[in-house]
Formats: C-alpha cells, sequence, structure tokens
C-alpha cells in the first residue's frame, strides 16, 4: 500500500468545461452589450435631431415616442390582464384539478397552441377573431358607452387595441401556463397536505401552499409572457388600427400604436433620420422591458424572507 | 386485541356528514342554466330580428351557471364548500376558454390551407410562377436551414449557459446573467433583424445585404433566452443524490453533469428547445430584413437571398397578383405547412424525451 | 422554369445574360415585378432577379448604399436626394434615370349592401376621410347619388396605417382638389387621427370587406368585388380604368429643372380633360445611367427595356392590374434607356 | 374534547397494492398509543386512515370502518374536511408554511372557518395554543416573523400549535421527533405528556426507547416482505408490549433481533 | 485493497456554522465501524469528510487532517476526485442512475469515466460486483432493464456494487438500511459482513440493534443543542459501548434514555 494519493490541482478538462460555460454566459452578456450599443448609437442621431424633421413634427422626441410607449404598454398589460388568469387557471386545472392520467395530454394540446407562428395569428386576427367581435363591441358600446373604456364611436372593423391584446394573450398564455404548472406541480407535498390535514378545500389548500410557494415562479412566468407581448411585431403591425393617441378606450378606431408594430409599420418606408427616430423607439422599448423586469425582481426579492424557497 | 364494544350508536345521524349538493346536482344546474340562457336568446332574437348568437347563448349560460352554483352550494353547503366549487368550475372553464382560440386557429388554417396542400407545393419554388401554381418548396428548405442554423448556434450557448447559472456560477456574474436573460426575452423581433443586419453589413461592407446566415443570427438572438430560461428550470429539478452519486464514484464534475444531469434532464431540455424553435419559426419581420425575398430556390447559407415560410406566408397576403385566391390559398397552405412543422418537432421531442428520459415504475 | 416543377418552357432561350440581379423597393410594384421577373427568367435562363418588396423607402436608402442594382419607389428621388448623388451602385459622374413604368390607378372602395358603384366628388371624398362626413346617407353624399338608396350606417373609413406610397398618392389627390376640405400636405403617413387603420394594401381591402359601411382607397387592382367611385373630373364621374389612369400621366408636366433622363412626372390631379381618372400612383424605376460594373448595366438595362415594352406593360396589366404607360411616354421612356450601360 | 377510535377489519390500498391488511383495534380516548414495527409495514399508511389523509395520493383507498365515537368516518356522505378538523395531524418532517408569519401559521386553520376574528381573540389563540405546545417563550417576541425562521424542533411544535389551534379532538404524529435534535425531542416528549389530559393522541415512532417513554398502549405492525401488506400483530398496554409480548415476532423486535 | 483511516482534530464546517467539533480516531482496516448518536449531531457530515464530498456543498470546508495510509486528504495538491475513486460511498436513499439500466448503473463508474473495457471484462465485473452485492441472482436476467424498476432493497444493493466496482479500498454507508424493509435490511447486513473481509466499512446508522449486530468498534457521537457543533463522545470496541460504556452520556444513549 504505497500508492500515494497522486497529486494534481484542478483537472485541465474540468476547468475547460466551466471555462466554456462561463463563455456561453458571458456571450450572451456580449451580445445584449452589442444590441444595446447598437440600438444607443443609432439612436442618437434621432435624439439630437431637430423634433420637426420626425414624423407627424411632434414638438420633441419624448412626445413623439409617449403615445407609442404608452401604447406599448397598454397593449401587453391588457394582454396579461387576458392570459395571466386564464394561464393560472389552466395550470391549476392542469396540475391540481384534471385526473392524472388525462392532465398530460391537456398539458400537450395547450402547448400545441405555442406551436402556432405569429404570422398566422396575424392572419388569424385579420380574417376570424376581428370581424367575429365586431358586433360584440358594437353591443358594448351601444349599451355602455357611458364607460371611459368603452366610448364611442365604435370600431367599423373590430381591429381595436381590445382584439390585439386578446390575440397576444393567446399567443402568451402556453407560455405562462407551461412555466407555472411546473411550478405547481413542485409545490412540496409536506404543505399541500399540511394545509389538508387542517381541514382545508382544495380551494384553501391552493391558497395556502400552492400559490404562495409559487409567487416567485409566477412572477417570472408572468415576466416571460409580458416580454413576448411588449416586442410582438408582426400581430400588432396586422390586427392593430393604430393612431397617434394617448387613449384607453378599448373598442375605437384610434388606438396606440406599439413600439415594435409601429417599426414594422414605418420601417419600410423610412430614410434619413426616420430610420434612427425608429431605432431610438426601440431603445425605449428595450428600456421599457428592463425597468418592467427590474420592477418585477424587486417584487419578488422584497418578501424573499417568505419566499417557499425556505 | 380486537374491540368487544358495539358501537352503541349505529343508526343514530353520522356527525360528520355535511350537507352536501347531490352529484347529479352540478351537470344539472350547468344544463338548466344552457337552457334558460338559449331561451332568452332566442326570444330577443325573435323580438328583434337579430341573428341567433350561439357564442353569446354559451357565454351567459356559463355564467349564469357558475352564479347558480355558487348561490345554491352557499345555501346548501355553506361559503367555503361555495367558494371551492366556484373556483373548480372557473378553473375547467379557464381550460374550455383556451380551447376556443385553439380549435378555431386549427379550423381556419386547416380549412384555408387544404386547398394547395397538393404534391406540387412540396416540389415546386414560386420561380417564374405568375398567378395560380407554384409551390413553397425554397420557402421549407430555407425555413429549415435558417431554423436548424439558429438551433445550433442557440442550443450550445442556451444550454452551456443554463449550465453555468446552475452548476458553476453563484455570485454577481450569474445573477446579471439571469437578469439579463430576462430582458433578452423582451428584445422586440424586428429589433434583432435591424441588428443583424446593421450588424453584417458593417462586416461585410456589403450595404444591402441578404443572407441566411443573417436570419439565423438574429432569431438566435430571440431563440437563447428561451431556451437558458426552460434548460435552466429543468437542470435545477435534477435530484442533487444523482450529482453525489457520481462524485462518489470519482466522477469529474465536467463528465458528471455531460453524462448524468443532461441526460437525467433531457426530456425536459428537448421541450424547452422546441418551444424555443416555435418562438422563431414564425417570425416574419427580422427575416424579411436580413433574409429578404425570392421566388428561387437557394440552399446556400451564406450567399444570396433565401425564401422562408413566415416570409413566403406575409408576401403572399401582403403582395398579391390580380389573382388574389390564387395568393392567398398559398398563404394559408404555407401557414399550414408551418403549423405541422411544428408540431412534427413538438412530436420528435416527446419521442426523444420517452427514449431518453429517465425510466421509473417498477 | 420552375425548379422541381413541371411547368416547362424549357426552351433554350440562347440568352448571353446570366447572372444575379437585385433590386428593391416599393410593395406596390411587388406583384408586377414578380411577374416581369417570371417572364424575364423564362426568357433568360441564366438569370436570377430578386426584388425584395422591403418598401419605397428601404429601397431607395438600398440603391443609394449600393446594396442595389434598381430601386422601385412610389415617389422619385428629389431635386436635393439627385444633387447630393453618391449613388454607389453607379459610376462616379454618372446621374440616375427615373422612369415611370408602374402606374396604378387607386380606386376608392366601399362596402354597401346592394351599392356597386357611387358618384362623389373631390370635397366629398376629403370630407368622409376626414371624418366630417360620418353617414352614408349624409345630404352632400346624397346630393350626388340620386335615386341611390343609401343606408344610415355610419361610415368607417379605412387608411393605411404603414408608410405607403398609396397613401402620398391619395392624400396629394385630396390636397390638390378639395383643399377647403383638405387642409394637410400630401403625405406617405396619413396626417389625421380619424378613421380606421390597416396594414398595407391587403389590410385596407379586408378592413373593407370584413367592415359594413366601410370605405377605402387601394391599388384598383384588389377592387374585386367591392363597390367602386366614380370620381368627379370637371363636370363628369369617372370610374378607375387603366387607360383613364394613363391618361392622367399623359396630361401632366414632367418636372421641371431635372437632368433629361429623369422622367419625374408632376401629376396633375386638378386636370379636367376628359376621361382622365386622377388618383393614380405612380411607381418609378430607378437604376444608374452608367453603372460602376458595366456587365450588371448590361443586365439591367435589358431588364429595364423588357419591363418598358409594350409586352413587359400588357403582361403586369393582366397580372397585376396596372395601366400599361401610353405610347408618347414609352418613346421617352426608351430613350431614356438607351442611354443606360 | 377527545374520542374513542374504533377500527374494523380495514384494508387499505394504494391503487392494486394492499399496503395494510386487516386491522382491528380500539384507541380509549385521553391516551397515548404508539404504533412501532419495522420501515414500510405500512404505520405511516395506517396512521393517516385515521383522518382520511390517506385518500390525498391518487388511487389510493381504503375497506372496512373507522368509528369515531360512533360515526363511521368512510361512511356515505362524510365530508373528509369535517373528519380532518376533529383529527388533527403533525407529519414526520416539519412543515410550517413559509410564506407565513409564526402568528399567521398557528391561525393557519382557524382563519378558514372564521375568517374575522377579532384582533384580541386571536391573539389570545396564539398564545394560548403556542403556550400549548411550550414555544410560546422562544417566539413571543417574533410573532411576525417567518415560521420557517425556526429551528426544526421549534418548527415541529409550531406545527402541533397550528393543529392544536382548531381544537381537534385526536391527534396524529407521525414520527414527530425523527428529524430532530435530541434536545428537541425531549421537549415534544414532555408536550406529548401535557396533551395527553386533553386529547388522544396516536403517535408513530420507530425509537423503541419513545414509543416505551411516552404511550400507555403500543401496536406492533410488521410485514412479511417486500410487496406483502402489513399488519398489526400485538396491541396491548406498552408495559406488556415491551416485557412479556405474547407474540415472538414482537418479542424479537422490541430487543433489537430484528428490524 | 483497506486502508487505515486517521482523523486528527477535524472541524467541519457549513460556511459560518461549525457542523462537528475536534474529532479525533482511528480506523483500522478490514473493520466495520459503526456512527452513532442523535439525529442532527453530525453524523452525515463526519462521514461525508472521508472521501472530499463534504466539500461538494457550496460554502462548506474542514480544518483539520485526514489521513488515508499517512497521506492526507486535505493536503494540498490532492485531488478529490481520485480520494473518491478510493473511497467509495453508499447514500440513505438508494441513488440508481434513472436513466442507465442496471448493468450500466454497475459500470457507472467506469463507463462515466470515459474509460474502455472489453465486453468480456466488463461482463465479468457486473457478475462479479452483482455477486458481491448479493444481487447476481435475483437481477441475472434483466440486467438490461432499468435500475430504478428493481425495489429499495434490491436498488440498494445495487449502489453497494456500483461503488465495489470501482474497485475503491474503503466504503462508506450512510444509513443504508433506513428507507428499506426488515428483508432487505438483513439482506444488506449479511453483505456487510462479507465486505468486510476486503474493505475497511463506515457505517452510519439510527438503529442500536444494527450498530451491535455489525460493527467491531462503535463511535458515539451527539451535539448538546441546536446551533452546537457536534462532537465525538465515545470511540471503542462495540461491545464495550453497548455493555459497558465509560461515560454517562453513550449509556444514556444506548440505553434508550435519551434520543
Ligand atoms: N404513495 C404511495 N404509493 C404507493 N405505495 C406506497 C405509497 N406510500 C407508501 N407506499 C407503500 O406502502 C407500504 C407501507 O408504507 P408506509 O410508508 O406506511 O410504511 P411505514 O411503516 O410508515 O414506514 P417508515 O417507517 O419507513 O415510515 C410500503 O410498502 C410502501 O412502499
Ligand atoms: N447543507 C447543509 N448546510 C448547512 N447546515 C447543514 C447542512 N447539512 C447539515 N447541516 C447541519 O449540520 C448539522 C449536522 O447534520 P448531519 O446531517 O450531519 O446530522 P446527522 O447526524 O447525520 O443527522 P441524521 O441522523 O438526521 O442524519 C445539523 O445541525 C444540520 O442542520
Ligand atoms: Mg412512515
Ligand atoms: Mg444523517
Ligand atoms: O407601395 P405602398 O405599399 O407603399 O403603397
Amino acid at each position: 500500500m504505497t500508492a500515494a494519493i497522486p497529486r494534481a490541482k484542478v483537472r485541465p478538462a474540468d476547468r475547460i468545461f466551466s471555462g466554456s460555460t462561463l463563455f456561453a454566459g458571458v456571450l450572451i452578456l456580449a451580445a445584449l452589450a452589442a444590441v444595446a450599443l447598437f440600438l444607443i448609437v443609432q439612436s442618437i442621431p434621432a435624439l439630437v435631431a431637430d423634433p420637426a424633421e420626425l414624423e407627424g413634427s411632434p414638438t420633441s422626441f419624448w412626445a413623439y415616442v409617449a403615445p407609442l410607449a404608452f401604447g406599448t404598454v397598454w397593449a401587453a398589460s391588457l394582454a396579461l390582464l387576458i392570459a395571466f388568469p386564464l394561464s393560472i387557471g389552466i395550470a391549476l386545472f392542469i396540475s391540481h384539478y384534471a385526473p392524472r392520467r388525462i392532465a398530460q395530454g391537456l398539458g400537450y394540446i395547450i402547448d400545441l397552441l405555442a406551436a402556432v407562428p405569429s404570422v398566422v395569428f396575424g392572419l388569424w386576427g385579420i380574417k376570424v377573431l376581428a370581424p367575429f367581435l365586431t358586433p360584440f363591441y358594437d353591443w358594448l358600446v351601444t349599451n355602455f358607452g357611458w364607460f371611459p373604456l368603452f366610448a364611442p364611436p365604435v370600431s367599423g372593423t373590430g381591429r381595436t387595441v381590445l382584439t390585439v391584446a386578446i390575440v397576444l394573450a393567446v399567443m402568451i398564455i402556453p407560455i405562462i401556463t407551461a412555466l407555472s404548472r411546473e411550478i405547481f406541480l413542485q409545490t412540496p407535498r409536506l404543505h399541500e397536505e399540511a394545509a389538508l390535514a387542517l381541514g382545508a378545500t382544495r380551494l384553501e389548500m391552493i391558497q395556502m401552499a400552492v400559490l404562495p410557494f409559487g409567487r416567485a415562479g409566477i412572477v417570472s412566468a408572468a415576466m416571460l409572457g409580458l416580454g413576448r407581448a411588449l416586442g410582438e411585431t408582426m400581430v400588432v403591425a396586422m390586427v392593430l388600427s393604430p393612431a397617434v393617441v394617448i387613449s384607453f378606450v378599448l373598442t375605437s378606431s384610434t388606438n396606440p400604436s406599439t413600439i415594435a408594430g409601429n417599426i414594422a409599420l414605418k420601417f419600410p418606408d423610412a430614410y434619413g433620420v426616420g430610420v434612427n427616430a425608429l431605432i431610438a423607439t426601440g431603445l425605449i422599448l428595450f428600456i421599457i422591458t428592463l425597468v418592467i423586469n427590474s420592477i418585477a425582481r424587486f417584487v419578488v426579492n422584497r418578501r424573499k424572507a417568505f419566499s417557499g424557497a425556505n | 386485541m380486537t374491540t368487544t364494544l358495539a358501537p352503541a350508536t349505529t343508526g343514530i345521524t353520522n356527525t360528520l356528514t355535511a350537507s352536501r349538493l347531490p352529484k347529479w346536482a352540478t351537470w344539472a344546474i350547468l344544463g338548466g342554466s344552457l337552457a334558460v340562457a338559449a331561451g332568452v336568446f332566442a326570444i330577443v332574437q325573435l323580438s328583434t330580428g337579430g341573428d341567433f348568437s350561439i357564442v353569446g347563448a354559451v357565454f351567459f349560460g356559463t355564467v349564469l351557471f357558475n352564479i347558480m352554483l355558487f348561490a345554491l352550494s352557499y345555501l346548501v353547503e355553506g361559503g367555503r364548500q361555495a367558494r371551492n366549487r366556484l373556483v373548480t368550475s372557473l378553473v375547467v372553464t379557464a381550460f374550455l376558454i383556451a380551447l376556443i382560440p385553439l380549435l378555431s386557429l386549427v379550423w381556419t388554417v386547416l380549412g384555408n390551407g387544404i386547398a394547395r396542400f397538393d404534391p406540387a407545393f412540396f416540389s415546386q419554388s414560386m420561380r417564374n410562377v405568375v398567378g395560380e401554381g407554384g409551390g413553397a418548396l425554397h420557402a421549407i428548405v430555407g425555413t429549415l436551414l435558417i431554423t436548424g442554423t439558429a438551433t445550433l448556434i442557440s442550443v450550445p450557448v442556451g444550454l452551456l449557459t443554463a449550465i453555468y447559472l446552475v452548476e458553476y456560477g453563484h455570485g454577481a456574474l450569474a445573477r446579471a446573467i439571469t437578469f439579463f436573460v430576462d430582458v433578452m426575452t423582451g428584445i422586440p423581433s424586428i429589433v434583432a433583424g435591424l441588428f443583424a443586419f446593421a450588424f453584417f453589413s458593417l462586416i461585410t461592407g456589403d450595404p444591402g445585404i441578404r443572407f441566411g446566415f443573417g436570419g439565423a443570427v438574429a432569431l438566435s438572438l430571440l431563440m437563447t433566452p428561451v431556451v437558458v430560461r426552460s434548460s435552466e428550470e429543468m437542470l435545477k429539478i435534477v435530484p442533487n443524490e444523482l450529482r453525489e452519486a457520481a462524485y462518489a464514484l470519482g466522477v469529474p464534475k465536467w463528465l458528471t453533469i455531460l453524462k448524468v444531469v443532461i441526460p437525467t434532464s433531457i426530456a425536459g431540455i428537448t421541450t424547452g428547445v422546441t418551444l424555443a424553435i416555435a418562438r422563431v419559426i414564425g417570425e416574419t419581420a427580422p427575416l424579411l430584413l436580413i433574409a429578404g425575398f425570392t421566388s428561387s430556390m437557394n440552399y446556400d447559407l451564406f450567399n444570396n437571398r433565401i425564401m422562408t415560410l413566415p416570409v413566403f406566408v406575409y408576401t403572399q397576403y401582403a403582395t398579391p397578383g390580380t389573382d388574389v385566391q390564387a395568393y392567398l390559398d398559398r398563404a394559408w397552405a404555407a401557414a399550414l405547412t408551418l403549423v405541422l412543422i411544428v408540431m412534427a418537432l413538438n412530436l420528435i421531442a416527446r419521442l426523444i424525451a420517452k427514449f431518453f428520459s429517465p425510466k421509473l415504475g417498477r | 422554369s420552375n425548379e422541381g416543377g413541371t411547368t416547362d418552357t424549357e426552351t433554350d432561350t440562347g440568352s448571353e445574360f446570366t447572372g444575379t440581379l437585385v433590386g428593391a423597393g416599393s410593395s406596390a410594384v411587388g406583384a408586377a415585378q414578380q411577374t416581369w421577373i417570371a417572364e424575364y427568367q423564362m426568357a433568360n435562363e441564366g438569370v436570377t432577379i430578386n426584388y425584395d418588396p422591403s418598401g419605397s423607402g428601404a429601397g431607395r436608402e438600398t440603391f443609394l448604399a449600393g446594396g442595389s442594382g434598381f430601386a422601385g419607389t412610389d415617389r422619385a428621388f428629389n431635386d436635393e436626394e439627385v444633387a447630393a448623388g453618391g449613388f454607389a451602385s453607379c459610376a462616379p459622374d454618372s446621374g440616375i434615370v427615373q422612369l415611370p413604368l408602374y402606374v396604378s390607378p387607386i380606386a376608392v372602395i366601399f362596402n354597401l349592401d346592394g351599392i356597386d358603384s357611387l358618384n362623389l366628388d373631390p370635397a366629398t371624398i376629403a370630407g368622409i376621410f376626414s371624418g366630417e362626413i360620418a353617414s352614408w346617407d349624409a345630404p352632400e353624399i346624397a346630393a350626388l347619388n340620386e335615386g341611390a338608396e343609401l343606408p344610415s350606417t355610419t361610415i368607417t373609413a379605412v387608411h393605411r396605417s404603414d408608410d405607403s406610397g398609396t397613401t402620398e398618392n391619395f392624400t396629394d389627390y385630396l390636397a390638390a382638389t378639395a383643399p377647403d376640405v383638405w387642409t394637410y400636405e400630401a403625405d406617405g403617413v396619413w396626417p389625421i387621427e380619424s378613421g380606421e387603420a390597416a396594414q398595407g394594401t391587403s389590410g385596407v381591402v379586408d378592413a373593407v370587406t370584413n367592415g359594413t359601411g366601410t370605405i377605402g382607397y387601394a391599388d384598383a387592382s384588389r377592387a374585386g368585388d367591392l363597390g367602386t367611385v366614380a370620381v368627379q373630373v370637371g363636370d363628369e364621374f369617372v370610374e378607375y380604368s387603366p387607360e383613364a389612369a394613363a391618361a392622367i400621366v399623359d396630361a401632366s408636366p414632367f418636372i421641371e429643372g431635372r437632368p433629361d433622363f429623369d422622367l419625374s412626372i408632376n401629376l396633375d390631379r386638378t386636370s379636367d380633360a376628359a376621361g382622365v381618372y386622377p388618383i393614380v400612383l405612380v411607381a418609378y424605376l430607378v437604376g444608374c445611367e452608367t453603372y460602376l460594373d458595366s456587365e450588371q448595366g448590361a443586365l439591367v438595362k435589358d431588364y429595364f427595356t423588357y419591363m418598358a415594352s409594350s409586352e413587359g406593360q400588357a403582361v403586369a396589366a393582366a397580372d397585376a392590374g396596372s395601366a400599361p404607360i401610353s405610347d408618347t411616354l414609352f418613346e421617352k421612356v426608351t430613350a431614356a434607356i438607351d442611354i443606360m450601360s | 374534547m377527545s374520542k374513542r377510535i374504533e377500527v374494523n377489519d380495514l384494508n387499505v390500498y394504494y391503487g392494486k397494492f394492499k399496503a395494510v391488511e386487516d386491522v382491528t383495534l380500539t384507541i380509549e380516548p385521553r391516551t397515548v398509543t404508539a404504533f412501532i414495527g419495522p420501515s414500510g409495514c405500512g404505520k405511516t399508511t395506517f396512521l393517516r386512515t385515521l383522518n382520511r389523509m390517506h385518500e390525498v395520493i391518487p388511487g389510493a383507498y381504503v375497506e372496512g370502518e373507522v368509528m369515531i365515537d360512533g360515526n363511521n368516518l368512510y361512511g356515505p356522505g362524510v365530508d373528509p374536511v369535517l373528519v380532518r378538523r376533529q383529527v388533527g395531524m403533525v407529519f414526520q418532517r416539519p412543515n410550517p408554511f413559509p410564506t407565513m408569519s409564526i402568528r399567521e401559521n398557528v391561525l393557519a386553520g382557524v382563519k378558514l372557518n372564521n375568517r374575522r376574528m377579532s384582533k384580541s381573540d386571536s391573539d389570545g389563540l396564539v398564545e394560548e395554543s403556542l403556550r400549548g405546545a411550550n414555544l410560546w417563550n422562544e417566539v413571543k417576541d417574533r410573532l411576525d416573523k417567518p415560521g420557517s425562521g425556526l429551528s426544526g424542533g421549534q418548527q415541529q411544535r409550531l406545527c402541533i400549535a397550528r393543529a392544536m389551534a382548531v381544537s381537534p379532538e385526536v391527534i396524529l404524529m407521525d414520527e414527530p421527533c425523527s428529524a430532530l435534535d435530541p434536545i428537541s425531542t425531549l421537549a415534544i416528549e414532555d408536550l406529548i405528556e401535557e396533551l395527553k389530559k386533553d386529547f388522544t393522541i396516536v403517535i408513530v415512532t420507530h425509537n423503541m426507547q419513545q414509543a416505551s417513554r411516552v404511550s400507555d398502549r403500543t401496536a406492533f405492525f410488521t410485514i412479511a416482505g417486500t410487496g406483502q401488506p402489513g399488519k398489526l400483530i400485538e396491541y396491548d398496554d406498552t408495559t406488556t408490549i415491551f416485557s412479556k409480548p405474547s407474540i415472538q415476532a414482537t418479542e424479537d423486535y422490541v430487543s433489537g433481533k430484528f428490524g
């Protein structure tokens, strides 16, 4: 037994492997930095230009982006507002309500929604959903026109911000559902049983154990969905009837446009400083995404002591 | 050992029973509500002469059902059960609601797409085709090439990053990567296209550059964060005891990751990758900007314009000639093809998952 | 012929041209370009032409930067841009040629049950699109259409949501013919908030078709079964037609002060010559007088010659719904193409 | 406040697998009953049938009767939610709700039935339950801190307080000390001694010494082998089981020859 | 094929928390040593320092020396991977690799390290290891079936076979029977008896009977209370520990007064 334990420091293969994972991570940061740099450099001409040269001759660049930024956030929040409760409901249905044997199949069906490309969603929005909703909007505005969100006049074609939000919602439902489903399925049995043993009904068990446990995960799922909705281009361009306004009305023809949709609409015919202005709006969208994500992270971290991870 | 005491209370009401709605009550209320809603709508239609709205009837029937169920349950079973029932029915409703757009989409795409779903569509390009005829072979090939390349770029980068986050990274850098990956999911696709175009025209010095590889890079930008996110979650749920089992056998960390951790989570990772592919395979705007538009075949990712299915769908829809229907039919057939490709990918992913995933069950 | 296809016209054409040519620009010309490209490629087996319908602005920028061999644009390069020069595909001292090879009427389309055609004057059209006339039975409309049974439906006016040449020509028409009602300048971006917006010609057509009481403007080839407006010119009401569209082009002067082979037209929307239809879109195909690369120059020249030829104009008319250019214009165009190299 | 439990001919299944066979026993009010036996013999499984927690597992079901003061838990129309209010449970691993403060944890079960409880009532209940669980002095200054910040033993006592706060009549404990250090274990054993004045207590334990220390009666379960159902072998006073059991298998087990 | 282990003044930390304090002991080759003590006293923690598995946990580190035949495991430049090939480990819960067949599981230590082996060599190794783990007869007909399809006891023996296949010199076992039924437990105890001929074995157990049945020497650890470090109280021949331990705490523990 003389064989001494061989001495070697860190194994080269280990170092190479961990190095390459680090490299991949840094590459992502670098790519993102490159995109940010591109956006900033290309935006500068628009930021320093005489605002009169911008489309619609606004008083300043900020007056130019304001309606777009508003529309982006508005449409995406509406989409999230529709998609979020539905997704949580679907995820709960699959994780805690549906019989175990069919739950997986149901999950697959919802995943199929994620298989539909966005151009197809655009075509569907134009050809099917908008005409379908038109009479409904008519009815809403006729009967609830006094309510600010449904102020007349009504859109004659159904291509309103609400229609867009519905399409966006359908697009992000599978994203939010898939993630929150996985999270709900991982609720520790221990906590579920603790609630049941106290005499909780299924709903109460979900309120006590499942939802609080999944809180952080649900927030990230919602953020992923929101990110998708904020950045969606083609659906908005194809389906929305945009105007340069800041308006909360859901059923009219004059809807605020979104940044991504507006770039798609205006870029082809843009030239000169107009191109820079569009890219500058892209920069604003980038910043909006950053801010929203930071807020989400802040919200999640604030109650970290109470998180399910402990 | 056995009890000799006969239960003294047999025949007396069991105090543990609570008054409950009979099992059939739910269905009865559902049927009733739908019938009432249908009746009301029929009367309204008779009196105003409008169309009978099935959707409206179902909608109000469902609302009525929920209200009735809640009210009856509240009276008979008390507030807690009533809330429980209400949420149960809402959760089921949520699921059914999500099915509506899915069915409508499938129906629309199938109904419209089937007209041109013929052999010619899959064996011809649009080169020299005017009006009717032609096919989308060039677009199918382009989509497969570009998406495939994007996958080849994003999956290694995304997976390695996820491995870094789960297995190695703990400090500020890991937190920064996690945060910015989230931010990256919000890059609008058109900005990705603009970036790729600016980047490659700068590098090549060609101001009008259009080529497939650039499209793949733009798509990777959109795909990578999805891969990172989903793989990260999947790697996290590999039980630590498997890693420890491998370490204890004297397996170095990198081999443990490659041969134990990844195979164990391969099912989830493939699902994530398919989700990521589905996310980008339908992107139009960035590809128009950087991969361009052509009617001809091109198998070369590094030279010349290359057609893709979403661009095909979009341009057929947006700039038809006088024979509009022929263009629309092609657009829908291409949309159907696109959906089928993604579904096939999903299926393959599931098979892979099934084949490689941990074999449980005794 | 088509790759892998059975459509064979595979007679060897013996053409001397080979190679790939790239054009980019106006989407309005997209359909016509596909037709021309198809026909041209069939006659010249070795040639592949790609046309990116990426938009006029992008098309001009790309051509300026040298990223394409020719551009399609729904407005010609203006004086400043021409003066600034710097067209990177062209030889250093070369100018450019701007040829109005694609002329297409813009129809004012509407969707009203049982009505196929309406007579409207410019002021009424402007009123409708600016939102001042809100109902189909408004007196202004009724006065021009005696006997028509106009419903009391609300009017939904649909315009383009994207930046487009169609909009620029349509607003130019309104500004020129109804300056009292339409007080805005011609612009590719719809200048006011009222009305409904939709993306692209297809979007406008879809919106008009799927809505009720809708009205919009779109390339006439896409009017389909929708009702169309006969616009007042002088004392007549003129329905759109290719001939009427070509007629307004002939009735209009070229922009002054341009080089000889810059055939930019100053459309005279107010012309009351008989049989002209004033709402037209003229798209230009722009190339260099002398190309840096002479092989490319020869190919562009040949392709331009084909597009301008009566065959070329005829296939575009049949498959893309454009109006063939008149013989007088053809001669001018031919003279310009002749100097290309 | 405490009840007699009678179990008649109970078979317990996980899907097709019969995990426990043919158990008949009677548990007297205000006693501590210990279940002992080798791992896998079905102690946990059987315990969970006493408050219908068994059926929470998909595919799991029960044949036979469990009577609590003459009411069959498995009778038609019985609401498991009501059963569980009367028969509380403490699990092997302490499981306070991590998202709730200590105070909220104690009140978690109570809030279900009585949403609007006055502040003073709930304060009173929190104090009473925590005192009952011998935890009050240790946590009274940090009632609003998360429950997961406590040590294992404290967490387990918090779970006991939570179970007591709904004032059940029976408390089931499944190896409540197996994850705890000896100090905490002693604290909980003392607590059981106290609780027995008011509650009927059933405890599963792996630890023979613990069983002999805390219980009045002991039930010994075992299995013949993997895949076989567990069976109740002997049920008697704790002293009898540990000194002169009537069955050889019991003697082997308690004397450490087996298991 | 077996080694002497000497531990000198070992302190074990999880970040700032000192979990085990000041352990010094010597384990002779070809013996079975049992670690006993109440839950949380650091048995698992200490055991894992013997093959440098402790440092796998983020923030965990060790002060002191562990010598295997005179070589310090924690000396500078020692490659933990090589240490672990010499000191194998079996965990509390059986953890066969779920993606691998029984055969692949046995060969995991070889295959995962990318070492090639001829078919006949590997067949031989599989048989030898499975025979060594007393599992061969039960699985020889289904070597290509997934390892997770076996019963708990079989899985645990599979893990032992897997650990043996890398031919270590020491095998550490952390409560290898605690998740198993009595039949499987006996099978593994018999196996330990066999293995002792070739290997140095260290086993953690909660079960006093098991310790007295299988081990030659026994180490008793305990802690003063939550948050305190665990300490080695007494280390002696098993018979001495269980019959006349020299320290009162040990006596209390083994006689069931405590823990
Ligand atoms: N969820 C389940 N599904 C299927 N079988 C199960 C399940 N839980 C336990 N079993 C099986 O039921 C039998 C009894 O298990 P149980 O957990 O009741 O044993 P136990 O006596 O509590 O053991 P321990 O002392 O290890 O806690 C075992 O064979 C076990 O494998
Ligand atoms: N990963 C960890 N991080 C921080 N502290 C830990 C970790 N694992 C164990 N501990 C702590 O170290 C101490 C010793 O734990 P260890 O698991 O070694 O005890 P044990 O004697 O094996 O107990 P058991 O018999 O329950 O297995 C305990 O106080 C425990 O809380
Ligand atoms: Mg148990
Ligand atoms: Mg341990
Ligand atoms: O040609 P346009 O699409 O810009 O009208």
